[in-house]
């Protein structure tokens, strides 16, 4: 499917729509082309929204933001968010703000069929205050009071591999983020991938599949469609992406222009590749690094 | 007996369990599926009407492609070729809790009217007359699965007035009892034996006969149920394998006759 | 370490012991070592006892036994295990049970240092009846009840692998049964392996690693260790020691002349494998299936 | 300015904050690290007195050895040749809530006497003045690890009487509250600033100021702290890193200075 009619699809107004991975893996492409859809009134669900919500957000896309922390990593803040949230620009921006692992629960508890997960680091802090999802549980042998929060199921869960098959059971090496717990979470799955690749691939190495085909409902094959942020083996980050968009970021006029020249005059990732800088590609890809050889045996 | 004559041989009472068995899995499904007579009647299923299910192992294995007839849920066989390999805790979670599953397969010991399962004691439980393997998977997949079908060879200690255990909860005491407890899952919908087939009352939960082997008469089968059995209003004969289904169980899936035993 | 060092060291009287893997690298020549060195009294966890939880009951190193599922899987009963529960011989054995996940998420609860972890399945059956450790929690968002257990924090945790470096770092592929959990869950773990491989050769594949080093205290090479069941990729099971111990076990004097030609009258797995019918490891290596390569990329 | 005279030349404070956060790292130590100035401390502790710390990352890479000085805690080269890549809830569930973290480093934007942490807003939550990044990894860091240790620039806007909002718990209200919180963990042990280092006191759990960096008052100090601020007995000076210290971090570590800053 291409990302064009899997987003048309798959996410609409309103939506809770889920976009991970931790630093690895973002799902830039897919947020494009909701921007360029002109999706609006989203609840955007993210670990760390970085470069990629502080674009949705600067396009409109959000009314609600669920994060555990909020900042351009190794380059500094998320200026469109903090416009949004501190006065209000382009639109108010609504909140609720979790610890990482807060986050990771929600979607383990949804993933699992559990309406809480219980977990430890809230007690004695201010976010219970802020976050009415935030709640205690009695532990039934010790009596001791955990911290709970409740399941999450987005509406449709966002997510880019390295490889996939057309079946949907798709593998990831490297960082794995939240992405198999989030899937499991949602109840629309989306996939993108550097490569589909044939089933074959696949199940020569089971163990290497996060995902399973049965609960993805779309696969998109686009490469690059990570950048700025990497994909294990295939590209790195484009450091250079994220200092100019410390830049960018600083001022809604600029933050626009950005999105028209990036998103909204381009009309896929194909053209955003080739609007890439020329060299960009080649700088970015790394040496060859393979994993070596495993045997699974064949069994007769 | 030539392998012609052979596939036209009627079926025997393990094949008509598993011909009936296979007609509960639909296009689709995912299958949390135990070894044996489940495993084959899933294998035949996808060649015939459901080329689309997908089979899951607790062993934590999702789409399974054997090279020869599992002699486990861990066969490595089932691993080489698969689509995924998951923790076993996982795959209890996120398939089964997670309600990914539609489809469940159990056995039992001991089965009531209202197709509750003991898989743990014959006799008290302190004191048993006959120690069995316990809960397994089975309490998770009753509990979770969005319809679960029980296989089991029947005889009047099998089909009883009361458990001595309640392993895994089927209809409960009935009624809404089991939708009370807050169970996810949708409950037991069929009983497969060798010698008929039963589904269970939309109201009451009551198991009730549907169908009976050809060869079985409804008196035989009340004299191997432990209960005032009640049957549905047209009890037919359990519908016979076409020769395509019939070959493919036994040439393609089981030539050995493992598990289908004597022709 | 050699075996026996590991168990003389790390295993003690009264411990209690899981030894898992489900199906896949079950810890057979550490049961076998424990039980040639005589230790008594021992809690043993197992999601299923099968054969060497039946071998270890014979031996008589039992107080206790903790599972899920019992019996000699694809094959039948588990005779020794049985005539302890049902007739006390050679001696009572406690049982504790679960349901697989029950027992896995005793598991996970050690691992994840909660007191407790909730699930579903037990409501309504005779389990929590006979289990006081069956508990129920209610949801702090839904009120709903739902079952509880314990956790789980075995004083050794053994497990079988592929292979792992010197420093302990751990790769399984295949079945993983609950092998990264109750790692995790132990105070003490014992990791035995078809192969030491250089750290070089795990850290090529780091997404393979099931177990790191830090939490493992003895590595022990020792090729086919997990005979007679399966070491993905390394060999199969050897099914007719499955059925050969069905008739075995049937009767206590068999069973202990079994135990004094397998285990007491032997001195390690060295002498276990020589004493192995001729060509029975040539009949039990699969052929090969290798997974195919991955690349990690070489960034610098 | 030659590699030999940059050895010899004196370290800057923010050298001085590395040097003395590598000190509180021990052989053998499972340290949950952030980027910057913790991992390099870490980077230069196993180079010195613990070659056996292991790094862990809460985005779930544990026993990394990267080949260039990564700019996030999931940059690429973290992943090439490390130990163990577990899924980023694992990390925290198993290395984390599980016990196994000696040691964590964490930083701040607002600190109070008893090591409490403000990494979410400066002014009100619902009008902030500075919507800060939020908790991240840290409360969880903070409530689990066997120590922590406060890494951050100092000024009076910093240290302050009140936090505007307590993202993470130091120990609380001092005393034994952070034990009868519950919490798992050691608490803060250090807080290590451009200026000098801090411990706490056993029994009331209040900051006090243990060292300061060479050329830096007490008094110059205590213009820094938003609360009357306590001493340790014997303030004496932080050690200056010796020069086999000073030549790695300068020349093995960061040789583009992209952390260390001007020399």
């Amino acid at each position: 499917m291409t990302m064009a009619a899997a987003i048309r699809r798959f996410v609409r107004d309103g939506h809770t729509v889920a976009l991970e991975g931790f630093t690895h893996l973002i799902p830039f492409a897919a947020g494009h082309e909701i921007i360029r859809q002109g999706r609006r009134d989203l609840t955007l669900v993210r670990l760390t929204p970085d470069l990629l919500m502080d674009q949705m957000v600067a396009a409109g896309t959000a009314r609600k933001l669920l994060f555990g922390w909020l900042g351009n990593p190794g380059v500094g803040s998320l200026h469109a968010i903090r416009r949004a949230v501190e006065r209000g620009v382009p639109a108010p921006l609504e909140i609720e703000e979790y610890s990482h692992f807060g986050l990771l629960c929600r979607y383990k508890a949804a993933a699992s069929g559990l309406p809480f997960f219980p977990l430890r680091g809230y007690r004695g802090t201010d976010l219970p205050r802020v976050n009415s999802r935030l709640r205690s549980v009695t532990c039934p042998f010790t009596g001791e009071q955990l911290d709970a929060v409740a399941d999450l199921h987005p509406d449709v869960a966002i997510v880019n591999a390295q490889r996939a098959d057309h079946e949907g059971n798709t593998q990831i090496w490297g960082l794995l983020g939240a992405q198999r717990e989030v899937a499991f979470a949602a109840r629309r799955v989306i996939v993108v991938v550097e490569e589909i690749v044939p089933g074959e691939v696949v199940r020569a190495d089971p163990n290497r599949t996060q995902i399973p085909g049965i609960i993805v409902d779309a696969v998109v094959e686009e490469p690059w469609s990570a950048h700025p942020s990497f994909a294990q083996g295939y590209y790195d980050r484009d450091n250079a992406a994220y200092l100019a968009w410390d830049r960018v970021t600083r001022d809604q006029g600029r933050c626009e222009r950005h999105l028209d020249a990036w998103i909204h005059g381009l009309s896929d990732r194909t053209a955003y590749c080739a609007r890439l800088p020329e060299g960009t590609r080649e700088r970015l890809t790394p040496g060859p690094r393979p994993a070596g050889p495993v045997d699974y045996g064949d069994y007769r | 007996m030539s392998s012609a004559a052979a596939a036209e041989a009627p079926a025997n009472r393990t094949e008509m369990m598993i011909h009936a068995a296979a007609r509960e899995v639909r296009d689709g499904d995912a299958v949390f599926v135990g070894i044996g007579l489940p495993n084959l009647a899933v294998q035949l299923a996808r060649r015939l009407h459901a080329p689309g299910a997908h089979l899951i192992y607790e062993s934590g294995v999702f789409g399974a492609r054997p090279a020869r007839l599992p002699i486990s849920i861990g066969d490595p066989c089932l691993v080489s070729g698969a689509a995924q390999v998951l923790p076993m805790a996982e795959t209890f979670l996120y398939f089964l809790q997670g309600r990914r599953t539609d489809l469940g397969f159990l056995g039992a010991a001991q089965i009531d009217r209202f197709g509750n399962l003991n898989t743990t004691v014959v006799g008290d439980y302190d004191a048993p007359r006959v120690r069995l393997p316990g809960a397994g998977g089975a309490p998770d997949i009753a509990w979770n699965a969005r319809r679960t079908v029980v296989i089991l060879r029947q005889d009047r200690r099998k089909f009883v007035e009361r458990l001595n255990f309640r392993t895994t909860v089927g209809w409960a005491e009935g009624g809404d009892s089991r939708e009370r407890l807050g169970a996810s899952g949708g409950g037991p919908v069929r009983v497969i034996t060798d010698l008929g087939v039963y589904g269970f009352d939309a109201a009451t939960r009551e198991m009730l006969l549907e169908t009976v082997h050809p060869g079985v008469t409804v008196e035989e089968i009340r004299a191997h149920v432990g209960w005032p059995l009640r049957t549905a209003p047209a009890v037919t004969t359990t519908p016979e394998p076409t020769p395509e289904a019939s070959r493919l169980l036994r040439e393609d899936i089981d030539p050995a006759r493992i598990y289908l035993g004597p022709a």
